[in-house]
């Protein structure tokens, strides 16, 4: 058995007519990533071809792309745990394509940035420990890497381009759960909508996808669930507020 | 406080600025609403559909009622109000979801608008089918 | 050999945001099951199986027109058509179908309302399984009428 | 000459889209330059997404180095004005676990005074309060305003900020040569692999802010920049193991610093050199190094899951027969190659720090406003940065 694997690499510049997929042999060591190998073919066969990735550890989430079909990280897959002799890269589905392996990721920032979470959090720190004299609050930051996997796996992101997605609804419902001076009235507007956390029809892949333990589909779950009582509650203090 | 400033939201690009297209041109006043009714309409289904499996196939000799027992079943006075019921509902459940996944495919607003009422058109159309059929067949002599 | 040159201070780039194709799947996506996961699955069969289960309905409310033609038509069709073993295997996948939508059905709803989210992987499995048994249970019920 | 009278204003094209390079790219349009930024692949895909995310106290310098400790400390204290909510503010500790450490803390506790840096012993029991996963053997520890950020994230505010100003940003084209005319540089030209296009930029003055590729960029003007790219391995940890940043007490060394960071832990780093900064590898030694070291500062990092291990290229000024990276500076440097090559319109900057990319900024900022004749101020110390999600949202 040969150890070179055969990466059928999604290749598309502007442009052209339609997309193709070039191969390039690729022998992987056994800590070899799709992100190492990628990386290495840029270097070694093809400088053109193009690609998203910074961090190499799953925490900036640039390098979210489908391999044999499925969204992940490229930085944390490792070639051989693959098993397949001919590994298939395509871009993430849901989003503009740029080139190669590239999308635009305007559309999925533009609603992120509507809903305006804090990056960093006041929870889920480590337990038992004591906060620091002068520091007022330990923070983390957020879970959600902003990888754009979860509008890729999402049925409904496939056919509803004005839905909000996953990742934004998930932020909204954070903004919910822990305001940090953000405005939650008007995030919860935004995710009361049909195309919101309306439309979603709970398959939970984004929640199977995600690479960072976000659990969009949970999170889009409890958000509905304080937007029936949100509107129950209206619906009671309507009468009360007609009695005076 | 962590959240964003106003300084930062005036900025170009500063927060609350959604893609065009997302901001319908008319806010559904009750979103939701349409998903709730599928649900509810869906448990009315199941509990309806149940019914009428067990009474139409499973306590029947031989699975399927003869032109006589199925008389004798819709003459029945619970039944018939209960079979009218289960039309109304399963075939309003099946109309909305079928307009979803019609919208599915992408329609302007206006084309939304025109299945919409399509569809109303053949809700009713079903119901006035259906209970013209079971007046027939109560009122044969 | 450059086919695009400025003048100094000015740059000729494109723009790179303009998309030149866009990768939406439209109704692809729920029809495509490559990479998909078993709540992947249950999206697709949910409205696989309302579409078809719709039809049905139309048929079959369709068929009952022969009811109000009289006795005759409807006990000839039941006898000739019905009641045939081609029929019986229909009836199974007729209850399949009910059974997945039904069952699904009760899920989303379920999660759908903010109830048993963190336990909804679960619930999943114990449908398929409540699925899996009732519609043995019908299939052998079906047989034993056949027969 | 003020820019009021010129009309356009300067343009500059930067090489190099990492930290330094969006720092720069922003202070001088906020100068009132027009500025164009190239980049061969994705924004910060080369070093600078690759860090472990330290906001320097500067008290790793304190005992060595005192004018980059000083440095830190203030670019520490304006970062977290200008770039509010893009921070993990937990400070850091500097852990004792053997007599030579709290030797060298004597010292820390000392150099951290005279270059105003906020320190404070804590004893093993009030350490551990505060990080329960530390060595429970601990000598003793000193609280220093360490913090940590993202290392891809604020870089990007940087990038956003520069946009909305106008700035031109282009990933994804990679230049290949330099449009020289009689010894002064006056554009770049190279290929957009967006398009598979060939492009030609002009400039008024093209800024070098390659990193470790600062090297191979300068090469294509024909002038030397004395660059050793030093690779350092990364470990990351699934799950927090601290909230607080942790560094052994001890000169620097390898595996000597646990940063948490969102869900993970990062174990760093080592030191060693190599010619090209596209070809680093992760030497399976120095990520068991990575784990031993680690586990003498928080022993759970070694039954902690795997995450990932990876290297990163550190740009380090100096002689190309290092061996190992350490005995080199991390102070950075801005080269105008009319001094020292005759070469005009030509400036590198490299070397340096993430934490002080902006005031490396700033100073190459000033020094290409001094070839242009632009008189204008700085104003990067006190602009609140646009949120990194303005960068691909814009």
């Amino acid at each position: 058995m040969s150890d070179s694997v055969t990466f059928r690499v999604h290749r598309f510049k502007q442009g052209d007519a339609a997309s193709h997929h070039d191969s390039f042999e690729f022998e992987p060591g056994p800590r070899s990533t799709v992100l190492d190998a990628l990386t290495a073919i840029r270097r070694t066969q093809d400088p053109t071809l193009t690609l998203r990735h910074s961090c190499f550890h799953a925490s900036c989430g640039t390098c979210g792309m489908k391999v044999n079909g499925r969204e992940v990280l490229a930085c944390v897959t490792n070639v051989r745990e693959l098993g397949t002799g001919e590994v298939t890269v395509d871009p993430l589905d849901n989003a503009p394509l740029v080139s190669d392996l590239v999308v635009d990721m305007g559309p999925f920032f533009a609603r992120l940035n509507a809903v305006e979470r804090p990056l960093v959090r006041e929870s889920e720190l480590v337990p038992g420990a004591h906060t620091a004299s002068g520091i007022p609050q330990p923070l983390r930051y957020e879970d959600c890497i902003e990888c754009g996997i979860c509008i890729s796996a999402c049925p409904i992101a496939a056919t509803d381009p004005e839905y909000l997605g996953p990742a934004a609804l998930a932020a909204a419902d954070r903004v919910r759960e822990e305001p940090r001076g953000g405005d939650v009235p008007f995030v919860l507007g935004l995710a009361d909508d049909p195309h919101g956390a309306w439309r979603c029809h709970v398959a939970f892949e984004c929640s199977e996808a995600c690479p960072s333990n976000v659990d969009p589909a949970g999170h889009i779950m409890q958000l509905r669930r304080s937007l029936i009582g949100r509107r129950w509650r209206a619906l009671l203090a309507q009468p009360v507020e007609a009695g005076r | 406080m962590t959240g964003p400033t106003d300084e930062l939201r005036a900025a170009p690009g500063g927060g609350r600025e959604l893609p065009e297209r997302w901001a319908p041109e008319e806010r559904d006043t009750l979103p939701g609403v349409g998903w709730a009714w599928q649900a509810i309409t869906g448990a009315l289904v199941l509990v309806l559909l149940t019914l009428h499996m067990i009474a139409n196939h499973f306590v029947v000799q031989g699975g399927l009622r003869d032109y006589q027992q199925v008389i004798a079943y819709i003459t029945n006075p619970i039944i018939l109000p209960l079979e009218t019921l289960f039309l109304v509902v399963v075939s309003w459940h099946g109309l909305l979801g079928l307009r979803a996944v019609i919208f599915d495919f992408g329609l302007s607003a206006r084309a939304e608008r025109i299945v919409t009422r399509v569809f109303v058109v053949v809700w009713l159309a079903t119901i006035v089918y259906g209970v013209t059929l079971l007046a027939i067949l109560v009122t044969r002599p | 050999m450059t086919d695009r040159t400025a003048p100094t201070g000015r740059t000729a780039l494109p723009d790179a945001t303009a998309p030149s194709s866009a990768r939406r799947r439209g109704v692809a996506g729920w029809v495509d099951v490559r990479g998909r996961r078993l709540g992947g699955w249950a999206f697709i069969l949910n409205r696989v199986t309302g579409l078809g289960v719709l039809f049905y309905l139309y048929l079959h409310l369709l068929v009952l027109s022969q009811l109000a033609i009289g006795p005759g038509a409807w006990d000839s069709l039941l006898k000739n058509w019905f009641l045939n073993p081609v029929f019986l295997v229909l009836d199974v996948v007729l209850l399949a179908g009910l059974l997945i939508h039904g069952l699904n059905g009760i899920r989303v709803s379920l999660v759908g309302f903010g109830l048993v989210v963190s336990r909804q992987k679960a619930l999943l499995g114990a449908f398929g399984t409540i699925g899996a048994i009732v519609l043995l249970i019908g299939t052998l019920m079906f047989i034993s009428h056949g027969g | 000459m003020s820019l009021e009278n010129r009309s356009p204003a300067p343009h500059v094209v930067i090489v190099g889209g990492g930290g330094t390079g969006g720092a720069l790219a922003l202070d001088l349009v906020l100068r009132g330059l027009r500025v164009t930024l190239v980049e061969r692949g994705e924004i910060t895909s080369g070093t600078t997404g690759r860090h472990h995310g330290l906001l320097h106290s500067g008290a790793r310098y304190a005992v060595n180095d005192a004018e980059s400790a000083v440095e830190c400390i203030e670019e520490n204290q304006l970062l977290r004005r200008v770039a509010p909510g893009s921070f993990e503010e937990n400070d850091g500790l500097f852990v004792g676990i053997d007599d030579e450490d709290m030797a060298y803390g004597e010292k820390l506790f000392a150099a951290c005074g005279a270059t105003g840096i906020p320190a404070r012993w804590l004893s093993p029991a009030e350490a551990l309060r505060l990080e329960p996963n530390l060595n429970p053997a601990l000598k003793g520890a000193i609280q220093v305003p360490d913090a940590t950020f993202d290392a891809m994230r604020l870089p990007l505010r940087w990038f956003a900020s520069a946009k909305a100003r106008g700035a031109v940003i282009e990933p994804f084209c990679e230049v290949t040569s330099f449009v020289v005319r009689d010894r002064c540089v006056a554009g770049v030209r190279g290929r957009d692999h967006r398009s598979g296009k060939d492009f030609e930029i002009g400039a008024d003055l093209v800024v070098n802010a390659g990193g470790p590729w600062a090297e191979k960029i300068a090469a294509m003007a024909g002038v030397d920049v004395p660059i050793q790219p030093s690779p350092g391995v990364l470990l990351a940890l699934r799950g927090r193991l601290c909230n607080m940043v942790v560094n052994r007490m001890h000169k620097s060394g390898d595996g000597d610093i646990v940063v948490p960071q969102r869900a993970l832990s990062i174990v760093g780093t080592s030191s060693w050199v190599v010619e090209d900064p596209d070809d680093l590898g992760v030497p399976e030694d120095h990520v068991q190094k990575m784990y031993q070291e680690g586990a003498k500062l928080i022993p759970a990092v070694m039954s902690a899951p795997f995450r990932q291990a990876w290297s990163a290229a550190r740009p380090l000024i100096g002689s190309r027969e290092a061996s190992t990276g350490r005995e080199l500076s991390r102070t950075f440097k801005c080269f105008d190659h009319l001094e020292q090559d005759g070469v005009e319109g030509f400036v590198t900057i490299s070397g340096g720090k993430a934490t002080t990319a902006r005031a490396m900024a700033e100073t190459t900022a000033n020094v290409i406003c001094g070839k242009l004749g632009v008189d204008a101020p700085c104003r990067t110390r006190d602009t609140v940065l646009l949120p990194h999600t303005a960068h691909y949202a814009a």
